[in-house]
């Protein structure tokens, strides 16, 4: 569907913000990400999916900074952040949380939260002051005064999220937020990702493996496997496609019940 | 002035603490009009300069987690520094304290660059190595008087000279070393709570976050070092007035790193207190054991096994020292 | 000339032994990636149990090495099971801390028993005996032997770590503890292994060198860092890394020498003035810390 | 919790009250005499040696000894302060300058000495004498030979024993005389023959000023000084050291150095077949007790200067007597070290005789214009007499040094005398061989 001849504002809205061009990653020899390329517009929730070890976390490593990239090129809202450092990427927008995220040391809630905000002031006060505004949006002021690695995981990340927003991002890389949540904290965790698209206006992308997660709050997924990108779509065309299915599933299972997916 | 509010604020404390805080404070202060042996105001100044090289060990090492063992190198350049300055140029102790730290700090970036590319046990290592080759260089340098080291003659001023820091009695340098003391607990609580301390603190529990936060890490420590040195270095400065005799044998051995470290270790690393309280364990027993079973007994030595036992027993059983207890004791009590 | 060459000789000569001292230290981090700062003094051990036993029953000081190796490797045993085994699950500053308090403790532990005069023996059939190789090259007898028995321990640690089932075992331990214990090995007992060896290596290593070096309760830490140079140059974790390591920092201590050579070579008025002997060993801290910089992992490393 | 806290404020008070300690009471009929040596650390042997001395000397001027030729040995304590008792406070400074300056403070402030003693390693008298000055409490140092200490221009600080210029030209004059002949036992050597000199020295104060005499002294005697390096005394190698002095082909090899790297050094340079014609230690490490049991045969032929060598009891009556007391009390000859304490002790005795009061002016005046002559003593001075003006301030003139020769004799091993000339008890063993 063109989106033409739409408002000037409209089009600010909808031009690209992130934008990969054929990244490709090895490691030594093995091929993490194959020539991806695929383009984020502003405030697009965007879901990315793909059997374990498909290279997601890789592809969110490198466009965070973390790895170099093989070959290939990286723009964020109009910077070339391809050969930049992750703490350089974070300090233009780009924010991302991490898988694992065992939080260690004697920092409290708010402590944390406020060393996100601490990106864009020096003042204590002001870091302060967000730091509080943000745990109130995320409900995690009754927690404040807590030891961050005394807390169960589902507050851990939480906090890592609300940390990620301290630095007030265009952009979030959220990496598997729901993993090892029991439902209930699930609906949790969907609402905060909601309300930071929502109300906060910040463009997401994030890593999941909990499919009714994905499939309900991202208004695009995009399916690796083995490296390479094998589908890009809307939630309902990616749970039909094929090759997705094919990945998921596996080849055979694909050919016995050919017919019942079309 | 919101640095100055923030140092003089330490309103996150547990009122409890802040009590006794100040009646020791107090007895600080009154210390000298109290009867009191020589060795006993020895002992406090020693204690108060430990409690201040503590505290500069602290802020790289206690909130930024980098063990740094090498810290005997700066009490050098600061003592050498300020001796230099005054045998050959009659330069006084308040021009040639500033002087020194500008020599720290330059070293400290200079190794600092390559040291924070190590981590954990080979950064420990390296830091060593560093401070045992500054001492090393220093015990064949002429002009810094070589391994014989220099001495700031005492019938060359007549004390009590505010300007060079020469006195006969210690109560000056008593009261010299504990407005440093004041100052000094001052800017670590500022700086705890500064955008720097809390960038640090985040290092310490997990750089690759840090930097997702947007936190340079590299320069981050590289800063820090630089504080935690010139603090090292004031006191190296002061040492040198307060001995008058500077050897690098003494001043920079590693025996003096080693104990920077312990006071804030075992007092409780990233604490504010911490170092106050290894220090204020360790001076006393140190020089009160040596006095009683060394002298006395001839059992020289026995001080350092205590030492020994001690340390072995607080890293097995509490790493994060005596403050670490009293917190683990504190949340027992809470939740 | 004679002066270059005797001095690389020298070097290689007392590099043997130095490897062997290094050897312990590479072990115990390589099987479980702690550092163990109280290694010098485990060696200044091992050189007061050669020297006392030596005096007090009159024997061949060479003789006393089974001696020493079993005092080490109970040192070792000990130690581990005392004290380490508590600390290596706590963090890295706990290890440091605690191999520190170890160092202290085990020092003054020493200062307390042998005071503080350093030690020298001057017994045994060797003594003062020496063999002139030509071109300048005197080789003490006492040295010879010292760094002739090293090699073949040295040789013997590394068949029993590559040949045996246990060495296997240590091997695996260090390769991936998790992996090994689900293959039955019990890792509590390989870190306790790898102590063992560690002190026992180190403590022959004091043994051979109190022949020729003298002893007292400080020395420790001088020997804690050649080890470290010799393990970080080697690579941390590599056995044979460390042999040859061994052998260049032999030879950086022996700089003064081949400086005096060319002090006779360029003969500078000014080379001569400089005091090379004082800065020995400052050459072996800095190539620690280069070698850190520039190659992490060590030469030859395999592991960090 | 509690607990805790109260430990940390116990432990804090501790530092203000605990041992504020009871000042001693200066009680009458006692002077009280601060000596700060090395008991323990690397120089214990010389410490323990010093302490016997000086306990030995006390001992003579507390009580009488009939059967002894000296002054202080006819009255029982000090007759002109009424028979005050001389009472020695040993403290023990492990060779460091700052725990030397720390106890000297103590001494003076909570001990209240009426003077020090002290304290053997240059380096260490430097920062005690630094405190005395300031507190002006008169020190008489007897066994630190720096020539620095009394160039300082203190006015609290006397020095009994000569020091290195003296004693390293006593050397200088030795290897003139071996050229003229003058040498007991050997006919004259062709200069060129022991033209060449090495020096190695340990390098803290006393060590690096040896060296750099040396240096000057060579110039000046027209000797050729192919090599001269320092060197730490607690290394546990000299090898390389020992080796770059071998590669300079010295025929005279000179150290200073304390014991225990006195004895490495020998072992090395046999051990390395080093060939020099004659090895000079500059006292020390060199005529310790260890020295020599340590290396037994193989020293036979060195040379060490020093003030003090049994022999001297054959020449001198008074060293005799005495040293059969200290042989007596400790089973070792008098040495350098201890005869060199006893002295020290032994001035203080006159000068707090001639002072008549323990007043530090008086203490000072007295020491100003103090004569012992020489029959008083036990080592082979012409007497102790106190520069009080010029830039060897404090400085004993009347002193002067021996070079003392180890030699087998009858299956003994003895330091026999071969300078001055005139004294020499034996011949000298020229060129030097390993035995």
């Amino acid at each position: 569907m063109g989106y033409c001849g739409e408002g000037a504002p409209e089009k600010a809205k909808l031009m690209a913000l992130l934008e990969v061009h054929n990244l490709t990653k090895y490691f030594g020899g093995l091929k993490a990400n194959e020539d991806i390329s695929f383009s984020i517009k502003k405030e697009e929730l965007v879901g990315l999916i793909g059997p374990n070890g498909a290279g997601k976390t890789t592809l969110f490593n490198c466009i965070a900074g973390l790895y170099p990239v093989s070959s290939g090129k990286i723009i964020f809202s109009g910077h070339d952040i391809t050969a930049l450092k992750d703490y350089e990427v974070a300090r233009l927008g780009l924010a991302r949380t991490f898988q694992v995220y065992v939080a260690s040391g004697d920092m409290t809630v708010v402590e944390n939260i406020m060393v996100g905000c601490f990106m864009r002031t020096r003042s204590r006060s002001q870091a302060k002051t967000r730091a509080e505004q943000i745990m109130k949006d995320f409900k995690l002021h009754d927690l404040s005064d807590y030891i961050l690695s005394e807390l169960p995981v589902a507050s851990q990340k939480q906090v890592a999220i609300a940390a990620a927003v301290g630095t007030d991002p265009k952009m979030l890389l959220l990496d598997e937020v729901a993993a090892g949540l029991n439902p209930s904290e699930i609906e949790d965790i969907m609402a905060t990702i909601q309300h930071i698209h929502y109300n906060m206006e910040i463009t997401v992308m994030l890593i999941e493996h909990v499919m009714e997660l994905v499939m309900k709050i991202s208004d695009r997924v995009i399916v690796l496997d083995s490296g390479q990108k094998i589908a890009d779509g809307n939630p309902e065309t990616i749970a039909r496609d094929p090759n997705v299915v094919k990945a998921y599933l596996g080849e055979r299972y694909v050919h016995e019940h050919a017919g019942e997916l079309t | 002035m919101e640095a100055l509010s923030s140092a003089l604020d330490f309103s996150d404390f547990p009122r409890l603490d802040m009590i006794i805080a100040g009646v020791l404070g107090g007895l600080l202060v009154i210390f000298p009009a109290t009867p009191h042996s020589a060795f006993a105001m020895a002992t406090m100044i020693q204690f108060l300069m430990f409690s201040l090289y503590g505290m500069g060990w602290n802020t790289i090492g206690g909130y930024g987690g980098q063990v740094d063992l090498g810290k005997a190198q700066y009490v050098g350049i600061g003592a050498f520094t300020t001796a230099v300055l005054m045998v050959r140029w009659d330069v006084p102790f308040w021009v040639s304290m500033p002087i020194g730290v500008c020599f720290a700090v330059i070293w400290s970036f200079i190794i600092g660059y390559p040291l924070f590319r190590l981590k954990g046990h080979y950064f420990a290592i390296a830091t060593i190595a560093t401070s045992l080759v500054l001492k090393d260089i220093f015990e064949v340098w002429d002009f810094v008087g070589a391994a014989c080291g220099i001495e700031i003659s005492p019938i060359k001023y007549n004390p009590p000279d505010f300007l060079h820091l020469i006195f006969k009695e210690d109560i000056y340098y008593y009261y010299v070393i504990l407005g440093f003391f004041f100052l000094g607990i001052l800017y670590v609580n500022w700086f705890r709570k500064s955008r720097l301390g809390f960038q640090l603190r985040s290092i310490k529990d997990n750089e690759e976050v840090a930097k997702s936060l947007g936190i340079n890490v590299h320069w981050a420590k590289i800063k820090t070092y630089a504080i935690a040195t010139s603090f090292v270095s004031v006191v190296g400065s002061f040492h040198a007035c307060y001995i008058k005799n500077i050897e690098p044998e003494d001043t920079m051995s590693l025996d003096i790193s080693i104990l920077i470290a312990l006071m804030a270790m075992l007092g409780g690393a990233g604490s504010l207190w911490g170092p106050i309280i290894g220090a204020g364990v360790l001076i006393p027993l140190k020089s009160y054991l040596k006095e009683w079973l060394g002298a006395r007994a001839g059992l020289i030595g026995i001080d350092l096994i205590v030492y020994g036992a001690i340390i072995m027993l607080v890293s097995a059983v509490e790493p994060r020292g005596i403050w670490g207890i009293v917190e683990k004791v504190r949340r027992r009590k809470r939740n | 000339m004679d002066i270059l060459v005797s001095s690389l000789f020298a070097g290689l000569l007392i590099g043997m032994v130095l490897a062997m001292v290094a050897l312990g230290l590479t072990i115990i981090f390589g099987v479980m990636e702690i550092v163990n700062f109280a290694h010098g003094e485990f060696l200044m051990v091992g050189m007061y149990t050669g020297l006392l036993t030596a005096q007090a029953t009159g024997m061949e000081p060479l003789l006393t090495l089974p001696v020493a190796a079993a005092a080490g490797f109970l040192l070792g045993i000990i130690c581990y099971f005392g004290f380490v085994k508590f600390v290596i699950r706590g963090p890295m500053v706990a290890q440091l801390l605690g191999t520190f308090g170890l160092m202290i403790f085990l020092r003054n532990l020493a200062l307390l028993f042998f005071g503080a005069e350093d030690r020298a023996i001057h017994q045994g059939i060797l003594v003062g005996k020496s063999f002139n190789i030509g071109m300048g090259v005197i080789a003490p007898a006492t040295k010879l032997a010292a760094a002739a028995l090293s090699v073949i321990a040295f040789w013997a640690v590394w068949l029993v770590i590559n040949r045996t089932k246990i060495g296997k075992a240590l091997t695996a331990t260090s390769l991936n503890p998790q992996g090994a214990r689900y293959m039955g090995i019990s890792t509590e007992r390989m870190n306790a292994l790898a102590w063992g060896i560690g002190g026992g290596t180190v403590t022959i290593a004091g043994a051979l060198l109190v022949n020729f070096w003298s002893v007292n309760p400080f020395m420790g830490l001088l020997f804690t860092m050649i080890a470290f140079a010799i393990v970080a140059l080697g690579g941390f974790g590599s056995v044979s890394g460390a042999f040859f390591a061994g052998l260049a920092v032999g030879v950086i201590t022996e700089i003064p020498g081949i400086w005096d050579f060319l002090t006779y070579i360029f003969n500078f008025g000014w080379m001569a003035d400089v005091p090379m002997t004082s800065l020995k060993y400052m050459w072996v801290y800095l190539a620690y810390f280069v070698i850190m910089i520039v190659r992490p992992r060590g030469l030859f490393g395999w592991k960090r | 919790m509690k607990k805790l806290f109260l430990l940390t404020l116990a432990v804090c008070l501790v530092a203000c009250w605990w041992i504020t300690g009871s000042p001693v009471i200066a009680q009458a009929k006692t002077v009280k005499i601060g000596a700060i040596y090395p008991l323990t650390g690397g120089a214990a042997a010389a410490g323990r040696e010093l302490k016997a001395g000086a306990e030995l000397s006390a001992k003579i001027a507390n009580n009488m000894m009939p059967g002894l030729d000296m002054d202080m040995a006819k009255n029982a304590g000090i007759k002109s302060l009424g028979g005050a008792k001389i009472k020695l406070i040993f403290k023990d400074h492990q060779a460091n300058p700052t725990l030397g300056a720390d106890l000297a403070k103590k001494l003076i402030l909570d001990d209240k000495v009426d003077g020090m003693l002290g304290c053997y390693h240059s380096s260490v008298t430097k920062t005690v004498s630094a405190v005395c000055e300031q507190y002006g409490v008169p020190m008489i140092n007897g066994t630190s030979t720096s020539p620095a200490l009394t160039t300082r221009g203190f006015k609290w600080f006397w020095r009994t024993t000569p020091h290195d210029k003296w004693f390293t030209k006593d050397l200088f004059e030795l290897l003139k005389g071996l050229t003229q002949g003058k040498v007991k036992g050997v006919k004259a050597v062709p200069e060129k023959e022991i033209s060449n000199l090495a020096s190695a020295c340990e390098k803290t104060e006393w060590g690096s000023h040896v060296s750099s005499i040396i240096k000057s002294l060579a110039k000046e005697y027209g000797f050729n000084l192919r090599k001269s390096l320092l060197y730490t005394a607690k290394a546990p190698d000299l090898s390389s050291e020992v080796r770059s002095l071998k590669a300079a082909r010295p025929d005279v090899m000179l150290f200073a150095s304390y014991t225990s790297d006195a004895i490495l050094l020998v072992k090395t340079l046999k051990a390395q077949k080093a060939k020099p014609k004659i090895i000079w230690g500059q006292d020390a490490g060199f005529e310790k007790p260890e020295f020599r049991s340590t290396l037994r045969d193989s020293i036979v032929g060195i040379l060490t200067r020093t003030v003090f060598l049994p022999k001297v009891a054959q020449i001198k009556k008074v060293a005799g007597q005495v040293n059969a007391l200290y042989k007596g009390k400790t089973g070792n000859d008098l040495g350098g070290a201890s005869a060199r304490a006893f002295t020290g002790v032994q001035t203080w005795v006159h000068i707090l005789e001639k002072a008549g009061s323990t007043k530090p002016a008086d203490i000072q005046r007295a020491a100003n214009a103090i004569r012992i002559p020489g029959d008083q003593l036990v080592v082979p001075w012409a007497g102790i007499q106190f520069t009080p003006s010029g830039d060897e301030l404090g400085q004993n003139v009347l002193g002067s040094g021996l070079i003392g020769q180890y030699q087998m004799v009858d299956g003994k091993l003895v330091l026999e005398i071969i300078y001055p000339f005139d004294v020499a008890t034996a011949d000298m063993i020229f060129p030097f061989k390993w035995f």
